[in-house]
């Protein structure tokens, strides 16, 4: 093959992936739409630009995702992608709002502040989009905030549960997903009262997420009276051999490791402790670590660990059948994807009650939502029933159902361990 | 006077001793060539004078300030330049950037000074230009400034590394075998050429030469190495007539058989 | 502003004036020979500085908090495990690049392609029952997994070689290296579009499963890990006698002295090239799935790690030597392990202290541990 | 026998890449259509392979007809073999995306004609797979035919003088053009095909960005030059106001590298260090501005009293701060030559983002120092994307004019000539040990800019944000441009930067495409899409003469 060849096969081959990349074909042919199906934007009312979104008969009410589908946790983002979909599809079956079909625009937030700049400045652009469901991440949801603050655009995320997320200075920050705060407590007190295990390791992985969780557990282990030994101990997400940081923590003798950190690190620890003569330390880790990827990840090893998530208290109906719905429509149990569908399905759905709660029809057929008022709305949600339980926003915007139980892994799957739902 | 001197110099790769305690000197406005076969340690010598090389012991001096532990780009702003063997021009600039290279060591303006472009940058580099255009024209390359070096045909390359190598305005010029690969008319124009150098401008002169018939023509004095050490010196006269010469060259040939013997060796290189 | 007509010009002096004007008045520093020796070797007492900073940190914390001689032990073992991981992707790296002078920088990614095919090949044979049937049926196992991945990394790379490097051959330094990078998020961003994003765990055929405890002492070696740094040895010594022994490494030896004249001897470069390729890709597949069934997990990115680190320990040992690329991996995977515990840092510092340790050991020997001694100043 | 081997051979070469593009998921993300895109590329690949034979080949027409037959046959046949394979196993109930992830049912449907349902049912495949083999066949049939037509006479016609006038002329005309094409989207109830509009814009955008450098090339310096300039420079200028948020907000991301990638280009382009960890001093900016403005950083917070500085009193520091950096990782680095030095560079560059990132006391860890002021003058607010757009137009300028005048000054000339050939240049009397600090610390200044200008956009900054990819892509980006020349950084910028934000959606395909892309200009054009005139020569030089040594 000449060298010409290879450079036009080359190009035919970048030309096709491209091609691939404009997915559906955005860019087909240059057409002029029809007046009457013409962009939201530009039949808003003049005298309520930028404080209301109006939806022309027909269009769609729209919804902003930003959900980390590449970085460090793709499996969770797309679970959590997979549940927002089907939370949209019941709503929309069951009517939507006042004959408007909800609508997601997703775009891939990537678990990274820089990625969700760009995301959250387009939403913010789009003067159509009403409500942002995530981030995924914290770094993402911290990219979020000021740019969708800047917009009025509230957002409620699923899985970010660092406490830095919301606070009283922000009215458009909620969450469904606990604060990390109230899940460090809980463990420990789990392990210092019921396990009765006092000696402490405390390993993370380095991000915003594992390091926060491990720092909050050590003060809070510590003001139990239990006993941290040596420092924490980090190690690298990326990085699949973890013996000798484990070697350096098991010289200290814990009884336990406490793990903060994702689900892949946190299977390799399970694993390689039994390799570095830690077979009768107790493995303990955090909301990032529940799942099944994690007991597919450590193996045999994975018996008898504990992790700590969300449970609410009158789950089991209500969950079995989302549970159904979801494998049908792809083709797994949202449990073997990843730990935050429940709270993913019940954010979209909090943000649809306030969008009903607000939306209101104006003379000329148009869906009117107020922006401010959507954000009071979101804010004020009360006894909402969601698959995670009754969601109830507090004043800086944590809505999380149910409570912080522990699990432990028996006969190859989570058990719950604690709390409701035990009899 | 004497420009250069050398005492005792002694260059080691390893186990090989590439200069051997080697005694020089160099007196004001003489040509003065070094001689010997290959690998005799003639370009070690030149590395070790522009500080190319630590040397290992001895003391070389120029001026009468040593020049021992100097840096290269030190002893250039001495007064020292020297052209390579194999030539070594700046490939991919222009035949007048590579002049203005050669006379950085004259030009004085700080960095910050050319992003505000003070007068005195100006100036500095128009005369730095008008002084390439002359040296162009002294050289022979006249109306070619704005070729890129590589492209200019060999015997061209070579004059410009010349002029590159004058551009520093030195008062000692060092040639590493500036014939090599002409033919004999390109180097009986170069030879008058280096005369001219020293005759007009005062510069002394430092030859490596392979080819005999330039050495005798053009050196008033000439030093023979081989194996790193000196094995005589003189003028050429004397040179022709020494035994050890004829011997270190041509083994235990004969002494008519030298031009020929030299005219195959010219060409390889060191 | 005229720079002091001084010799002894510091660093910030030479940098307010790029040039100093040739002196008028040179004269012998009067200084002590100490301070003109560092003066001159600025770089190396720097780096003298940094060793001695680092011993005298050393040895307080062994004075504080002492670890029994096992541990350290235990350590090193598992830091020879880690530096078998990353020899056998530098033995790669060092091997194409000690023929052609470029940087695969893909080879990280040659080498997951081939931890993937080891991955699927070991569901088969689960699936068969092979893996954990008989001892013997399980030993057939790996070896197949690693043939299959020797295979597909051997494929990946020679495809690589024919249409990202091949036509660059003559181009100057940085082209190749860009089209390396190229090929490298090629390939990665391939095996998570093909492959999905999740990591793939393996789980180990029965006869890995398992380790050795030695005594009393605590010291625990996994079969796995043992497997890797035996293999990794035999793979040094094979690859050295390869190319210092038989015809084809005296070619290859032939192509990295120079090109035109291998040619004008009568040798194929384009094949020799080929063969480099394919003995590097080779090693690299057997270490993804090594790696694979040491540390259970393959995913897209699984390569890029590694092989980042497989390159520093290439260059550590000084890159295009074979000892040396094993002797810079052992080294590199000792200090990550001991590192932490010997500086007294926390162990999120690891990389910091192999980086660090990199740097160090380029200050003293500009072209690494065993690296040819280029004079740094060629004529 | 040889003719049909020949085609054979270019049949599965075509096949491999169908079958590549099968897996990577293609037919599931396109759906129906992708049938017509396979047909095409088949057709494509057909007419590529059969022309580039022979003359004398090429003009039997029944010998390139059988072949451009076989090179359908096979691509259709063997796509259809692993077709069938892959709905066979999902009949069973195999799932097939455990190993190939986007080989589902709906997958094995797009290729088929079917439905998801279908594939899974007892309907067969074979007919849709019959039809997906003539399809290619033809498609392989119509591209070898093609090869017949007269391109070359065309061509030739074109390459006429009038031709090359007609270009000059649409280069002039396009940046206006596509400056039109964006505004007329601004236009009320104009709408052009798709729901990304957004995108769409960006995209024209970005032509008219690129359009413009190559006019601004193609244009001989004259009055012409002059207008042309001041009239792109005012489009430019107004750009921004009629952007919307999210299109400022990736033009500003595109301006920040294109700071970056300037500060590079004196490192690597004019000074020859292949600086591999340049990231390094964009981390020690963005942190530097970061710790002493944000309200809740280390800084602030332990100093009594200090409130915090202003962007414009944090920038002049953060500036000198990455020029120290520059200065300090420049002292080690200074013996070490080409691989060495890029390894080193690296190294340095994992060093300091792994320092920001274990030194949690101070910098905030992994956590990131959060709450960065916006720039404020004169008591405007500027932190929203198209102010910091306009900041970063700024700083392009600012260190575009700074970086021109030390290229033409005799650092410049230093620089080049070091690396052309460093010893030579050193016994010349240049000072390397100087101007290689020089290079490296004005390199790190101009990254601390863009670093601080970083963190007040991002308002949080994590030290995630730092990681090898940054140099990478800033890296490749003056290569894909150019190396040493600025414009390129420019247009290295919009393509690797800037289109990549474009297609974000469709996630991992555009960094397969950027991988692919990166290979291909290196084969294709090494010297970069507006290669400096200066290093263009360099390297075909190179490429040209393969005697000469290789050392």
């Amino acid at each position: 093959m000449s060298k010409r060849l290879i450079v036009l096969l080359a190009t035919l081959f970048v030309a096709s992936l491209l091609l691939a990349a404009c997915g559906g074909g955005a860019t087909e042919a240059v057409v002029e739409k029809p007046a009457e199906t013409m962009d939201p934007e530009m039949v808003m009312p003049e005298e309520a630009m930028g404080d209301v979104v109006v939806i022309a008969p027909g269009d769609p009410v729209r919804i902003g995702v930003s959900v980390a589908l590449t970085g460090p946790i793709p499996e969770f983002g797309l679970d959590i992608q997979q549940s927002y979909e089907l939370a949209i599809v019941d709503l929309n079956a069951a009517g939507g709002v006042l004959g408007h079909d909800y609508e997601l625009d997703i775009q891939d937030g990537a678990c990274d502040g820089d990625a969700a700049t760009i995301v959250a400045n387009g939403f913010a652009a789009d003067l159509t989009i009403v409500a942002v469901a995530g981030g995924t991440c914290t770094g993402e949801t911290l990219g979020l905030k000021p740019i969708l603050q800047e917009a009025r655009i509230p957002f409620v995320s699923a899985s970010a549960t660092n406490p830095k997320i919301t606070n009283a200075d922000c009215d458009i920050c909620n969450r469904v997903a606990l604060s990390d705060k109230l899940q460090a407590d809980v463990d420990a007190d789990y392990i210092y009262n019921t396990l009765g295990l006092t000696q402490a390791a405390v390993m993370h992985d380095n991000s915003d997420y594992g390091l926060g969780l491990a720092e909050l557990f050590e003060s809070a282990f510590k003001a139990l009276g239990g006993t941290v030994l040596g420092e924490l101990n980090g190690i690298q997400v990326g990085d699949t051999d973890f013996r000798a940081a484990l070697t350096l923590v098991g010289t200290d003798s814990p009884e336990f490791i406490f793990f903060g950190g994702y689900v892949t690190e946190g299977g390799l620890i399970a694993a390689q402790m039994k390799e570095v003569g830690m077979e009768d330390v107790v493995f303990f880790s955090d909301d990032g670590v529940y799942g099944q990827p994690f007991i597919d990840a450590a193996g045999a090893a994975a018996e008898n660990a504990y992790a700590s998530f969300v449970a609410g208290d009158e789950i089991a109906e209500v969950n079995a059948e989302f549970d159904a719905k979801y494998e049908a429509a792809y083709g797994t149990t949202p449990d073997a994807q990843g730990p935050f569908h429940a709270q993913a399905y019940d954010s979209v759905n909090m943000i649809a009650a306030a969008i009903a709660s607000v939306a209101v029809e104006d003379a000329d057929g148009n869906l009117v939502i107020d922006r401010e008022a959507l954000i009071k709305a979101i804010r004020t949600t009360s006894g909402l029933q969601g698959l995670t339980g009754v969601l109830t926003c507090n004043d800086i915007g944590d809505c999380g159902a149910g409570g912080i139980q522990i699990f432990q892994v028996q006969g190859g799957a989570f058990i719950q361990v604690s709390g409701f739902g035990l009899d | 006077m004497v420009v250069l001197s050398s005492q005792g110099v002694t260059k080691k790769f390893g186990g090989l001793v590439a200069v051997n305690n080697f005694d020089f000197e160099l007196p004001q406005g003489m040509i003065v060539s070094i001689i010997g076969p290959n690998g005799a340690g003639k370009t070690t010598f030149f590395n070790c004078i522009t500080g190319f090389y630590e040397i290992d012991e001895g003391i070389i001096l120029f001026d009468g300030l040593l020049l021992n532990g100097k840096s290269p780009d030190k002893i250039t702003r001495m007064g020292i330049a020297r052209t390579y063997q194999n030539i070594r021009l700046f490939a991919n600039m222009t035949v007048t950037e590579n002049i203005l290279v050669g006379a950085e060591p004259h030009l004085k303006s700080f960095w910050f000074e050319a992003i505000f472009q003070t007068r005195r940058v100006k100036l500095e580099e128009l005369e730095a230009q008008q002084d390439a255009q002359r040296m162009l024209n002294f050289v022979g390359l006249k109306g070619i400034g704005d070729q890129l070096a590589r492209n200019l045909p060999y015997g061209s390359q070579r004059r410009l590394e010349i002029a590159r190598a004058l551009a520093s305005k030195p008062k000692l010029l060092l040639l590493d075998e500036p014939t090599s690969g002409m033919n004999p008319q390109e180097s009986a124009e170069l030879m008058r050429f280096i005369r001219n150098l020293r005759d007009e401008l005062g510069i002394t002169i430092l030859l490596i030469e392979h080819d005999m018939r330039v050495v005798m023509a053009i050196s008033e004095n000439i030093y023979v190495m081989d194996f790193g050490t000196k094995i005589a010196e003189g003028t050429p006269n004397e040179i022709q007539r020494n035994p050890r010469v004829i011997e270190a060259y041509l083994g235990r040939g004969i002494a008519t058989g030298l031009k020929t013997q030299t005219a195959k060796t010219k060409a390889s290189n060191q | 502003m005229i720079a002091p007509a001084d010799s002894n010009n510091t660093l910030a002096i030479q940098l307010l004036g790029i040039m100093e004007p040739i002196p008028q008045n040179l004269r012998q520093s009067s200084a002590g020979k100490i301070s003109s020796w560092i003066r001159k070797n600025f770089i190396t007492s720097l780096g003298i500085f940094i060793v001695v900073l680092l011993i005298w940190r050393i040895v307080s914390v062994a004075q504080q908090d002492s670890y029994p001689i096992q541990y350290w032990a235990f350590q090193l073992i598992n830091g020879l495990t880690l530096g078998g991981v990353y020899a056998l992707i530098a033995l790669g790296y060092t091997l194409v690049y000690g023929i052609l002078f470029m940087i695969n920088f893909a080879h990280g990614e040659v080498m997951m392609m081939g931890g993937f095919a080891g991955f699927f090949t070991l569901q088969l044979l689960t699936y068969l029952g092979w893996t954990n049937d008989t001892p013997f049926s399980s030993a057939i196992s790996v070896v197949v997994m690693m043939l299959a991945g020797m295979t597909v990394s051997v494929l990946t790379g020679v495809i690589l070689e024919r249409i990202a490097y091949r036509p660059l051959r003559a181009a100057p330094r940085l082209v190749p290296l860009i089209s390396a990078i190229g090929a490298s998020f090629f390939l990665q961003y391939t095996a998570l579009l093909m492959f999905g994003a999740i990591p793939h765990n393996y789980h180990k055929p029965s006869i890995f499963v398992g380790v050795w405890r030695i005594g009393e002492t605590g010291i625990i070696i996994s079969y796995t890990g043992a497997f890797i740094f035996v293999t990794s040895i035999i793979m040094m010594i094979g690859l050295y006698i390869i190319v210092q022994r038989t015809k084809l490494g005296r070619s290859m030896r032939a192509v990295a002295e120079d090109k035109q004249i291998a040619t004008l001897m009568g040798i194929d470069v384009d094949k020799v090239i080929v063969f480099t390729f394919i003995l590097g890709s080779a090693l690299a597949g057997a270490g993804g799935v090594m790696l694979g069934l040491h540390n259970t997990v393959i995913r897209f990115n699984s390569g890029f790690i590694p092989g980042l680190k497989a390159f520093t320990a290439a260059v550590l040992g000084g890159i295009g030597n074979i000892p040396g690329a094993m002797v810079g991996s052992l080294l590199l995977g000792i200090m990550e392990a001991l590192g932490p515990s010997a500086l007294g840092l926390p162990t999120e510092y690891k990389d910091v202290i192999a980086f660090s340790i990199l740097v160090l050991v380029l200050i003293f020997r500009p072209t690494g541990l065993l690296g040819e001694v280029l004079s740094n100043k060629k004529a | 026998m040889n003719n049909l081997k020949e085609g054979f051979r270019y049949g599965l070469i075509s096949y491999g890449i169908i079958l590549y593009l099968n897996l990577l998921g293609i037919p599931l993300n396109f759906g129906d259509i992708v049938l017509t895109i396979f047909s095409l590329l088949i057709g494509l690949l057909s007419f590529a392979f059969l022309r580039k034979r022979p003359n004398h080949l090429r003009k039997n027409l029944r010998n390139t007809l059988v072949q451009g037959l076989i090179i359908g046959l096979v691509s259709g046949l063997g796509l259809s073999i692993v077709t069938y394979i892959f709905a066979s196993l999902q009949k069973d109930g195999i799932n097939v995306a455990q190993v190939f992830a986007q080989v589902k049912p709906e997958h094995t449907g797009a290729l088929t004609g079917l439905t998801k349902e279908e594939v899974l049912g007892d309907v067969s495949v074979l007919p849709g797979l019959l039809q997906l083999t003539l399809l290619f066949t033809f498609a392989g049939f119509i591209g070898s035919a093609l090869t017949q037509l007269p391109v070359e006479k065309l061509r030739k016609q074109f390459d006429s003088k009038s031709g090359l006038k007609t270009i000059s002329r649409a280069l002039f005309v396009l940046p206006f053009f596509f400056y039109g094409l964006f505004m007329l989207l601004k236009v009320e109830g104009v709408q052009i095909a798709g729901t990304e509009e957004n995108n769409l814009g960006m995209l024209f955008i970005f032509l008219f960005i690129g359009a413009a450098l190559f006019a601004l090339r193609a244009v001989e310096p004259g009055r012409q030059k002059s207008i042309l300039v001041i009239l792109l420079v005012v489009l430019m200028l107004l750009l921004p106001h009629f952007a919307d948020l999210k299109q400022n907000a990736i033009l500003g991301v595109v301006g920040i590298f294109i700071v970056m990638g300037i500060g590079l280009n004196i490192v690597v382009g004019y000074a020859g260090l292949l600086d591999l960890g340049y990231v390094a001093f964009f981390a020690v900016g963005a942190y530097a501005y970061a710790l002493l403005s944000s309200p809740e950083s280390y800084v602030v917070l332990n100093l009594p009293g200090f409130e915090g500085v202003n962007f414009w009193a944090g920038l002049p520091i953060a500036i000198i701060i990455g020029a120290f950096a520059g200065f300090l990782l420049g002292v080690p680095v200074l013996r070490m030559r080409g691989d060495y030095l890029a390894i080193v560079t690296l190294g340095f560059g994992e060093i300091a983002r792994l320092l920001v990132l274990n030194l949690r006391d101070y910098t905030g860890g992994p956590g990131g120092v959060i709450n960065i002021p916006a720039p404020i003058l004169f008591g405007m607010d500027l932190g929203n994307p198209r102010d910091i757009l306009y900041i970063a137009m700024a700083f392009g300028l600012i260190v575009t004019f700074f970086t021109v005048r030390l290229r033409d000054s005799r650092l410049g000339r230093a620089w080049i000539a070091m690396r052309e050939d460093e010893d030579v240049a050193q016994a010349m009397g240049i000072n390397l040990v100087a101007i290689k600090l020089l290079a490296f610390a004005s390199g790190a200044a101009i990254a601390g800019m863009a670093g601080a200008l970083y963190a007040t956009r991002q308002v949080n900054i994590f030290p995630d944000n730092f990681a090898l990819d940054v140099s990478i892509n800033v890296l490749s980006l003056i290569i894909i441009g150019g190396i040493g020349s600025l414009e390129g950084v420019v247009l290295g910028a919009i393509v690797l930067i800037g289109l990549p934000e474009i297609l974000r959606t469709v996630d991992e395909y555009r960094i397969v495409a950027f991988g692919a892309l990166l290979v291909t200009m290196m084969i294709v054009r090494p010297e970069g899409i507006l290669p400096s005139t200066r290093r263009k020569r360099t390297l075909h030089v190179h490429e040209d003469s393969e005697s000469t040594s290789t050392k």
